[in-house]
């Protein structure tokens, strides 16, 4: 059996769930930020959109936006000399973009339910909006924030579409476990497919299972007590 | 010093209302949601007014006219919150920090007056729990402690106690009194319990629905409130409706009967009022004014106090209650309230 | 009525299905209800059949009704074994279509080998690599083709370059498409310098240029398109029918424009 | 344009995501009963692993389980009458089974979040553990569930490959919204490819906002008083 | 009648005590976290023992021995929540009908039935409300109802008056008063509020630490509390640690005075208490026993109340607390206690 997939999946699912927590944080925290209902709701609805996408749909506009003849792929690739189709990266870029949404509205809910009146006495203690944000906004989320993370991260393990369009499936290079075990599939290669799917399954479980383990211990430690 | 004159739109009822605190302790007293937390929101900057000015002793922090609202931030206004919103993630110690990271001190000074802090608030010892581990007093304190770590120069209370029972109440008053003595800056304490009011604060204003109705001397204010709602506020059980009857006299309606006054009684008088402390046992056959025989009465009991409440025998109506002393043991079948103790009230 | 029969004029068994059709279903049609039939085809066949076959053959055919899907023939063989109830089945290749007829859900007696199409190397339309034969292929850093597991055009493409001995080579710098879709997308925008698909899917897009066709004898088989009736089709004269028409003169002029040529004329 | 895949995609999604709904809220409801942490745990992990599975795979596990000679396939045949794959239901099938974690995962957010001595009050007050379910817990959780049934019908709406796996591509019948998308796509046909997306992202949005804005408008009603 | 011997191991310590409620009010003092609320939820059959017995009248609701575990739909058992625990999409009608499920009786007749517990309970006019939109004491009333309306043969009351302020605290209590006079079966009321307690149960136990500590009369208890815990949680301020001296005669040893006793000082001593208010000024001269000479005090007022805080002048130590009638206005040099108002306390 080819370890290679097993790798640059590990790789790809690690550094995309940074990318992807980061954005769908902060995202979300513009957001959240608004005075306006409408405005949140608006924007809720635009954020959320790229999930209706089908992946390998989603996959040809980032072909079609970071392909090396079109604007932004062109400009990446004069500029700093990365070429982002085709290159390990453009997994990472499939995956952030497909498991996006679903990371921004768990973040959007956590946020929401952190009370308002911590980040006020914060505010009157002359502590600067990013302070509010680090030291009490974003450790009151933090459950929510995980938990996010853990869809975003299971989401962007298997994803398969864009990752195909935009990265090619070149073995040892950007070929992600969901690529080996659908070209098994396909093939009719099921034990070989039963293996990839199984350390698909693995490591998914564990990650989930772990950061589950993780947040009941930590409620554990800060949970008020009930009354 | 602290003045604000500010008027605001809420969901059920306008916040209207104009007040001023200089030294010691003004106390807000007023029902559930009258907009006793909006009004200090305002003052802290956490809320906007729709018009009004907001004076802390010569800086403007609001004027709708001129376009001023300060942030927050540099209001040096403290608010204690009512269930004093620690940060529940930060141990006593990283809570009071809190306080003090505007100051842009390093750490070690930083440290330092923490450690200076915990010690005049007594929370030694408590440094590195978490807020949920240790006793809503000792929460009290560290609240407290953030808001003198950020060198704040008015600071507003809002129910400081509403969250601990009276097992711990009166110790913790006992401790913000002397916190009240030592602090040079103003300050607001926000209630719906008159005790605390009493007991904290130098003038108390009087709120209704979003508006001021009456502000004055707190001793004043409860001996003569002049207003229903003040007089309701303060903790005076019996309040009855009256009409006019003569200079000296009134009939009160709820309890249907007719009451001699200590003072004139001017046309704007609507209500008449009469704590349960000055409801007293008539002597059978002594010459007293405003005798009233009363049916057998409800009866409930505390440590050192005695509850009873009683209707008017001859036309019942409304309950009157009367408190005493727990040495005191005989219900009586009558009566009396001195013309003086009648409390006078406006609408 | 016997497979041979069937290859006479597409025209004579248009109008006899038609004929048949009228006398069978001719209480059904008074209702206004059609009988339907399902395709499968190759991807590659969907603009052919879709654009102008279908709509032909539904109109000299009334009361019958065409209905495709098209996927990868590798897909659609596991499609049909596991219960894809089509009529009629066209596949990218014969591999899939010895594969079901072994399996029974094919009439063998009624495959045809319709069409052949070219395998071809392709860049994209500005590519100034300078390729201009098939070996060139080489000299590219990065190469599109189908994956052979699944894709019919990968296949070829795996045999073509085996015989030409720099399989090995070009695996080491290729992409393996899960169909021919992307092969050429990647191709068209640059993702990869070079690539392997049918000429029928160079065709379509402009935005790519066929730089050669695969030489001479590098394929021991030339790419073949084989059509059958599904065994346990419930309308197996429409189906036939629609077999029939697909042979006919008319079906393969169609083809033609598509960029396939006719087996029979190879 | 052919208007069938908008009938059929707006048809699957309402039906699919009452079964996701029901599925999925189910589902988290049983985990939410469980007693022991540790096997919620497990249970939360086990569940969420559909979401790692590439689309496309699951469409092939799902074929080879509800394929009509495979024995769920064969038995819903036989004592149904009802052939599951490559039919409308299919396409249903699809999107209920790629969109359940979701699902799943922000009703058990939603249930954890609802004060357990709402619960205790009902059972001291006789009422019947089926009472309380959807007198006390299901209305508590609305807007959890409200929103996790968003991003459902989202992913469900979108949902491609295991659609085209099991339901096929047969126009008119199982050709969704989002395998038109890929057609036209893959045709280069950019322009009716655009118009399909514009629909598919059209309904989603409609859908997304129209649902916070209702969540919105509830919140206001019943929402605690700030205090 | 409800009889409970249970014990449960709990986070920091284990629940371990027994109980038993005949009929009236049995109130349960204890301080926050002590295991109130956990010993009601057993009763109520929402947590499970690890160990013991519960019987409600001659049913026996749970028994560790015989694998009895009824649930708490069939103990009739009315749980009233420390925060009501009303369900918030229902309205004020529809959380009283929540408690007649159990008995399938038609709409009409229930309809019936929460129409008299409105008129009951006087809420009428506020049926179709939702609780959020109702005042503390209306939602207590309907909580109230609720579990009349479940047919509740005894009532778990926890803590029912810590949501509101004193100014609604009082009224409250009269009602509650009212409503244990008239009902049948038993009530166990929990609370850290020794007024609560003292105005509304007829025996009271003390808990700590999830063990039962002491159960007696109320008015026993207030006047003799016996045991340290009891008299720290039925208000009693002055409390120290102390040594026997003698028959009639203990050194505290937080105020550094030797202190005259009005009983026998047993061996198991460890501390007495002396109540705020028993503690007088000492005219200069007069021969009183227990003299204490005292530093310039802290002093604070309520309307009907002066609260002083001060120190032995001659040993300085811990505060000592007096409490007096307003009436007086001169602060002591010396304070002196009756021997007979000296509690001995064991720990
Ligand atoms: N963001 C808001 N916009 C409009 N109205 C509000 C808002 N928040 C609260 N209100 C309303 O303003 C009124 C005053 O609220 P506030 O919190 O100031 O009352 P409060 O006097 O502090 O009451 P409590 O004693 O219960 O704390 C309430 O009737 C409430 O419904
Ligand atoms: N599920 C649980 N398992 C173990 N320990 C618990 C659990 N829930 C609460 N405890 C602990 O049990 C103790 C008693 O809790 P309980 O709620 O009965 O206190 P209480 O006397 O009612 O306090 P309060 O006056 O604050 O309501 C607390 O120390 C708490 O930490
Ligand atoms: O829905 Mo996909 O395109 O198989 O990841
Ligand atoms: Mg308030
Ligand atoms: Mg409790």
């Amino acid at each position: 059996m080819d370890l290679s997939p097993i790798l640059i999946s590990a790789k790809t699912a690690a550094v995309s769930i940074v990318f992807t927590f980061f954005l769908g944080t902060g995202a979300a925290f513009c957001v959240y930020r608004m005075r306006h209902e409408r405005w949140k709701i608006l924007w809720d609805g635009l954020l959320t959109l790229p999930l209706v996408l089908p992946p390998t749909v989603a996959g040809f506009f980032l072909l079609y936006i970071f392909g090396v003849r079109r604007p932004v792929g062109a400009f990446f690739l004069e500029y700093f000399g990365v070429k982002i189709a085709f290159s390990w990266g453009a997994t990472v870029l499939a995956a952030v973009a497909i498991s996006f949404p679903l990371m921004y509205r768990s973040a959007r809910g956590a946020f929401e339910q952190v009370d308002r009146n911590l980040m006020d006495a914060g505010r009157t203690l002359g502590m600067s909006e990013w302070q509010i944000f680090h030291r009490v906004l974003m450790p009151g989320a933090v459950q929510g924030l995980l938990s996010g993370g853990i869809l975003a991260f299971a989401r962007g393990l298997g994803e398969f579409g864009a990752t195909a369009m935009i990265a090619g499936n070149i073995e040892g290079r950007t070929r992600t476990l969901p690529l080996a075990v659908y070209s098994d599939v396909a093939a009719g290669n099921m034990e070989s497919a039963g293996r990839y799917v199984l350390i698909l399954v693995l490591i998914s479980f564990i990650v989930v299972t772990g950061m589950g383990y993780a947040t009941y211990v930590f409620q554990r430690f800060t949970r008020r007590e009930s009354r | 010093m602290l003045r604000a004159d500010i008027s605001k739109k809420l969901k059920n009822f306008d916040l209207d209302l104009r007040f001023e605190a200089e030294g010691g302790c003004l106390g807000i007293l007023g029902p559930s949601g009258c907009g006793k937390s909006m009004t200090l929101k305002a003052v802290a900057g956490l809320v906007r007014p729709d018009r009004g000015q907001i004076r802390r002793d010569d800086r403007v922090l609001f004027d709708s006219g001129r376009g001023i609202d300060l942030p927050p931030q540099k209001r040096k206004v403290g608010y204690l919150f009512q269930h004093y919103a620690l940060f529940p993630n930060m141990t006593v110690a990283q809570n009071i920090e809190a306080g003090l990271l505007r100051s842009r001190q390093d750490r070690s000074a930083r440290r330092e007056r923490v450690e200076k802090l915990i010690r005049r608030f007594r929370l030694e010892g408590l440094e590195n729990q978490y807020p949920t581990h240790i006793s809503g007093g000792q929460q009290q304190r560290t609240a407290l402690a953030r808001i003198f770590a950020s060198d704040a120069k008015c600071i507003l209370l809002d129910e400081p106690f509403s969250a601990m029972g009276s097992y711990l109440r009166e110790e913790m008053q006992m401790e913000l009194a002397r916190m009240i003595r030592e602090f040079e800056g103003c300050m607001v304490l926000v209630s719906h319990d008159r005790d605390e009011i009493y007991r904290l604060c130098g003038r108390t204003m009087i709120m209704e629905k979003g508006r001021d109705v009456i502000c004055d001397q707190t001793q004043v204010l409860f001996d003569q409130p002049r207003k229903l709602a003040a007089a309701r506020l303060t903790g005076c059980k019996n309040i009855s409706r009256v009409q006019k009857a003569g200079d000296f006299q009134v009939y009160a309606d709820d309890w249907n009967v007719m009451l001699r006054t200590g003072t004139k009684v001017s046309d704007t008088v609507t209500h008449v009022g009469i704590r349960a402390h000055d409801i007293l046992p008539a002597a059978r056959g002594e010459d007293v004014p405003n005798r009233i025989r009363v049916l057998p009465a409800e009866k409930v009991s505390s440590p050192f106090e005695w509850t009873l409440i009683f209707q008017n025998r001859d036309h019942p109506g409304a309950g009157i209650w009367m408190k005493s002393d727990r040495s005191q043991h005989q219900i009586p079948d009558e009566v009396t309230v001195d013309p003086s103790k009648i409390l006078l009230l406006e609408e | 009525v016997g497979l041979a029969g069937c290859s006479s004029s597409g025209g004579d068994s248009a109008d006899r299905t038609e004929q048949e059709n009228a006398a069978k279903d001719g209480a059904s049609q008074e209702s206004g209800e059609e009988t339907e039939i399902l395709v499968a085809a190759a991807a590659s066949l969907e603009y052919a059949y879709e654009e102008e076959l279908i709509p032909m053959f539904e109109e000299q055919n009334p009361g019958v009704a065409v209905k495709g899907t098209y996927d990868s023939s590798g897909k659609l063989q596991t499609q049909i074994e596991e219960g894809l109830e089509a009529d009629v089945f066209m596949s990218a290749a014969t591999q899939q279509m010895d594969a079901l007829t072994e399996e029974g859900f094919i009439d063998g007696d009624s495959v045809k080998d319709l069409l052949e199409n070219q395998i071809v190397l392709i860049t994209s339309a500005d590519n100034e690599l300078g390729l201009a034969e098939f070996t060139d292929i080489t000299k590219a850093d990065t190469i599109a083709i189908g994956d052979p597991a699944s894709v019919p055009a990968g296949q070829y493409a795996r045999e073509v370059l085996t015989n030409l001995r720099i399989w090995d080579e070009v695996l080491a710098k290729s992409s393996l498409g899960t169909n021919v879709t992307e092969v050429l997308n990647w191709v068209a925008e640059g993702s990869a310098q070079a690539g392997i698909v049918y000429a029928t899917d160079a065709a379509t897009t402009d935005k790519v240029r066929v730089i050669a066709q695969a030489p001479v004898g590098s394929l021991a088989e030339p790419a073949i398109y084989p059509a059958g009736l599904v065994a346990s089709s419930a309308h197996q004269e429409e189906a036939r029918a629609f077999l029939d028409f697909l042979q006919s003169d008319e079906a393969m002029a169609v083809f033609a424009e598509y960029g396939f040529t006719s087996h029979a004329d190879a």
